[in-house]
């Protein structure tokens, strides 16, 4: 394109997307990770109760 | 003066008081026996406001202590584990300090009388620094006598006096139960308890194993059920 | 007075004497602020023009060190014989004592801060006599800002562990305002313009300053409750 | 298991904001292809602005009624609301190379925006250190209304500082009037992190409730 104000720079564009998805992703499993520990820890109790 | 029905307490999944109920009349003292670790402490910061139970109601001077704690705390005195005195005040000055904060008379006669009461007027202004801890317990006691507490709140109040302090602080519960109001004291120890007892509990793993009137009681009764009542229990 | 002013004063009364007989640690802080002196000067080199431009930054890193150092020194004393449990018991409320204890820091703050404002004067050769008035107004504002956050989250820190770390980490982000603020200003006074080249600054500086004393004095109690 | 379905929406709206912020949206005439970092990079400070909302919203909620549950919801809050702060500073910091030819630079909503992180970040470090929940919900709660009550003024502070050392003009290209299409791809991107915020923030407040009954039941 003729109008180019600036080069492109897709590999910034891929960076910044690609952080996101780690940092989000990561997020998420650590949610889920957390969540899995919790619930196994308590049916443990429940189980160890009974 | 108290209404205590099902008061319970856990730290971290450990029940320490464990569904307390209590009344404690005007012009009467509860005393509150057990060992260690029993859970004397916290009940006595339940009742002082100073700890929220999980469950359970209180009411103290008619007053909904865990809906307006605030209300409550004007009808409060407590001498704890710690005698709330400043290490650089004198002992007029830690005085004045918690008679203004209550909003009581901190005219400086008064402050003496109340030394003199305990016994201290000849170190008035020494430094609390140098004072030994029963010196800083009566401190404590004279903050208490400054005050127009109805409900007085004492956790092993006789450690650190002397045989005179412990008479003085013996005709002091009297005469402030003579006046209208009530008092609970905490302690591990019978020696000066029940001279002022009215009625006596022994609190064992968080629980009230014995409430009765201290009339019905010889010493030697007492004695022989606080062992068999508080065994097994941690020391 | 009030019961609610006769506390505040009381407690402020306490916190001052307390802190005049224990002389060795506002010594201490004194000598503290020398040493922050002569360790810009290292820092930075001998280069006066470049001394005479991070002057104001660094007179209020200074006084904010001194606050990290000093703010929670009022906080201390309520830690022994369990004080802390008797303010709790004492009826009425509590923002008498926040009151109390926030006057005391500024009180010492200030102390410091006049201290080691006349040390930079002489050992950065800065004439001061003309902008005194105006430098007092700054002054007092970035004080009032940095004591008003500074006891409150003292308070909370004091019964934390590790309390050394927490409480600037704490505090010193919320600070950030005041202290472009009252850098800026003071950057505005030392250069000798009017004080109304500042005035935007000492609006916002104001502002802050209410902002923090109206929260400092609401949430109080919820510090202090068991 | 509403969570789930509502993690699947979320999904699925992400992904429909990279779509439209791929295929949509045109190449902005000034920036180029960089400017598609704006789809994730506004969404996620106004994402991070809902959640200190919501820390400050937790925190006058537990101040007043001392429910754990608004305790839960700060503190879920505010560790997403660094989440996406710290999402934002980095694709803020990644659009600045190319843009503004540095890493990093103390422009004003960039500074306000670290001053957030750091704020809460303490917020967080606060909440490890307080062992007691009754304690920890109070300290924090104080806390989360100080920081709260400061972002108008931190955002003031850095405007007129940053006003007073150096002209914003030669930061950067000026944002040129926002086309529809972008604004479009702007609105589609955040109700996708909306909608994973929620997300997010359900399951964080589920955990935080397991937490506190594996302490007091």
């Amino acid at each position: 394109m003729p109008d180019k104000m600036m080069p492109d720079h897709w590999g910034y564009v891929f960076a910044a997307y690609g952080f996101a998805a780690i940092a989000f992703g990561g997020y998420w499993r650590h949610l889920a990770r957390r969540s899995r520990d919790l619930l196994s820890r308590r049916r443990g109790k429940e189980g160890g109760a009974a | 003066m108290i209404t205590a029905a099902g008061l319970r307490k856990s730290f971290a999944r450990t029940p320490v008081i464990d569904g307390v109920s209590l009344e404690v009349p005007a012009g009467t003292c509860l005393v509150l026996l057990g060992p260690n670790g029993a859970g004397k402490t916290t009940l006595l910061r339940i009742l002082a406001t100073l700890v929220r139970p999980s469950s359970g109601s209180l009411t103290v001077a008619g007053v909904d202590a865990l809906r307006s704690p605030e209300a409550v705390r004007e009808a409060i005195a407590m001498v704890a584990h710690g005698s709330y005195v400043y290490e650089d005040l004198s002992a007029l000055e830690n005085l004045r300090f918690w008679a203004t904060m209550g909003g009581h008379d901190a005219s400086e006669g008064r402050l003496l009388a109340a030394l003199s009461q305990v016994e201290l007027e000849a170190v008035a202004h020494e430094r609390a620094r140098t004072f030994s801890s029963g010196m800083k317990r009566r401190i404590g006691l004279a903050r208490v006598a400054l005050g127009r507490a109805r409900l007085l709140l004492l956790d092993e109040p006789f450690t650190g006096l002397d045989r005179q302090g412990r008479k003085w602080l013996s005709e002091f519960l009297l005469a402030f139960k003579g006046g209208g109001g009530a008092v609970v004291l905490a302690t591990h120890s019978f020696e000066g308890a029940l001279g002022v007892a009215d009625r006596i509990a022994i609190l064992a793993g968080g629980r009230l194993v014995l409430d009765q009137p201290a009339a019905d009681l010889s010493r030697d009764d007492l004695r022989r059920l606080y062992d068999d009542l508080t065994e097994g229990s941690p020391r | 007075m009030t019961a609610y002013g006769r506390r505040a004063w009381i407690v402020l009364w306490k916190d001052l004497l307390t802190e005049r007989r224990s002389k060795e640690s506002l010594n201490a802080l004194f000598f503290f602020s020398l040493l922050l002196l002569f360790l810009f000067q290292f820092a930075l080199g001998p280069d006066r023009e470049r001394l005479q431009a991070a002057l104001p930054g660094l007179l209020w890193l200074g006084f904010v060190l001194a606050g990290l150092l000093g703010l929670g020194r009022v906080f201390i004393a309520e830690r022994d014989n369990d004080c802390w449990e008797g303010l709790l018991l004492t009826p009425g409320d509590k923002s008498a004592i926040y009151l109390g204890k926030l006057l005391a820091n500024f009180v010492l703050m200030t102390v410091v801060e006049v201290v080691l404002v006349g040390l930079f004067g002489v050992f950065y050769n800065v004439d001061l006599w003309g902008v005194l008035g105006p430098l007092a107004v700054v002054l007092f504002l970035g004080t009032v800002g940095l004591s008003a956050v500074g006891t409150l989250f003292a308070a909370m820190t004091a019964q934390v562990r590790a309390r050394e770390l927490l409480f600037p980490v704490l505090l010193l982000p919320v600070q950030v305002p005041v202290l472009l603020a009252t850098v800026s200003a003071t950057q505005i006074v030392l250069g000798g313009q009017p004080l109304a080249e500042a005035a935007s600054w000492l609006k916002l500086l104001a502002g802050a300053d209410v902002v923090y004393l109206v929260i400092g004095l609401l949430t109080f109690e919820f510090i202090l409750d068991a | 298991m509403r969570t789930r379905a509502l993690g699947w929406l979320a999904g699925l709206a992400l992904l429909a904001g990279l779509a439209v912020a791929f295929g949509y949206a045109p190449r902005e005439a000034a920036q180029g292809n960089v400017q598609r970092i704006m789809y994730l990079h506004v969404p996620s400070i106004l994402t991070a602005y809902l959640a200190f909302g919501l820390v400050l919203l937790g925190s006058i909620g537990y101040l007043a009624t001392r429910g754990k549950a608004w305790d839960r919801l700060a503190a879920s809050a505010a560790e997403l609301g660094v989440l996406f702060t710290g999402v934002t500073i980095v694709t803020g910091s990644i659009w600045g190379k190319p843009t503004w030819g540095t890493w990093w630079t103390w422009d004003a909503r960039l500074t306000s925006t670290a001053v957030l992180f750091l704020v809460y970040t303490g917020y967080l470090l606060l909440r490890g250190m307080v062992d007691e929940p009754e304690r920890r919900g109070r300290y924090a709660a104080v806390v989360g209304i100080v920081g709260a009550a400061n972002i108008p003024i931190v955002h003031f502070s850095v405007k007129w500082w940053r006003a007073l050392h150096q002209p914003s003009t030669i930061l950067g290209p000026e944002p040129s009037p926002i086309a529809a299409p972008i604004a479009t791809a702007l609105l589609v991107n955040w109700v996708a992190f909306t909608l994973l915020f929620v997300y997010f923030l359900a399951r964080r407040i589920e955990i935080a409730r397991l937490d506190d009954g594996a302490v007091d039941a």
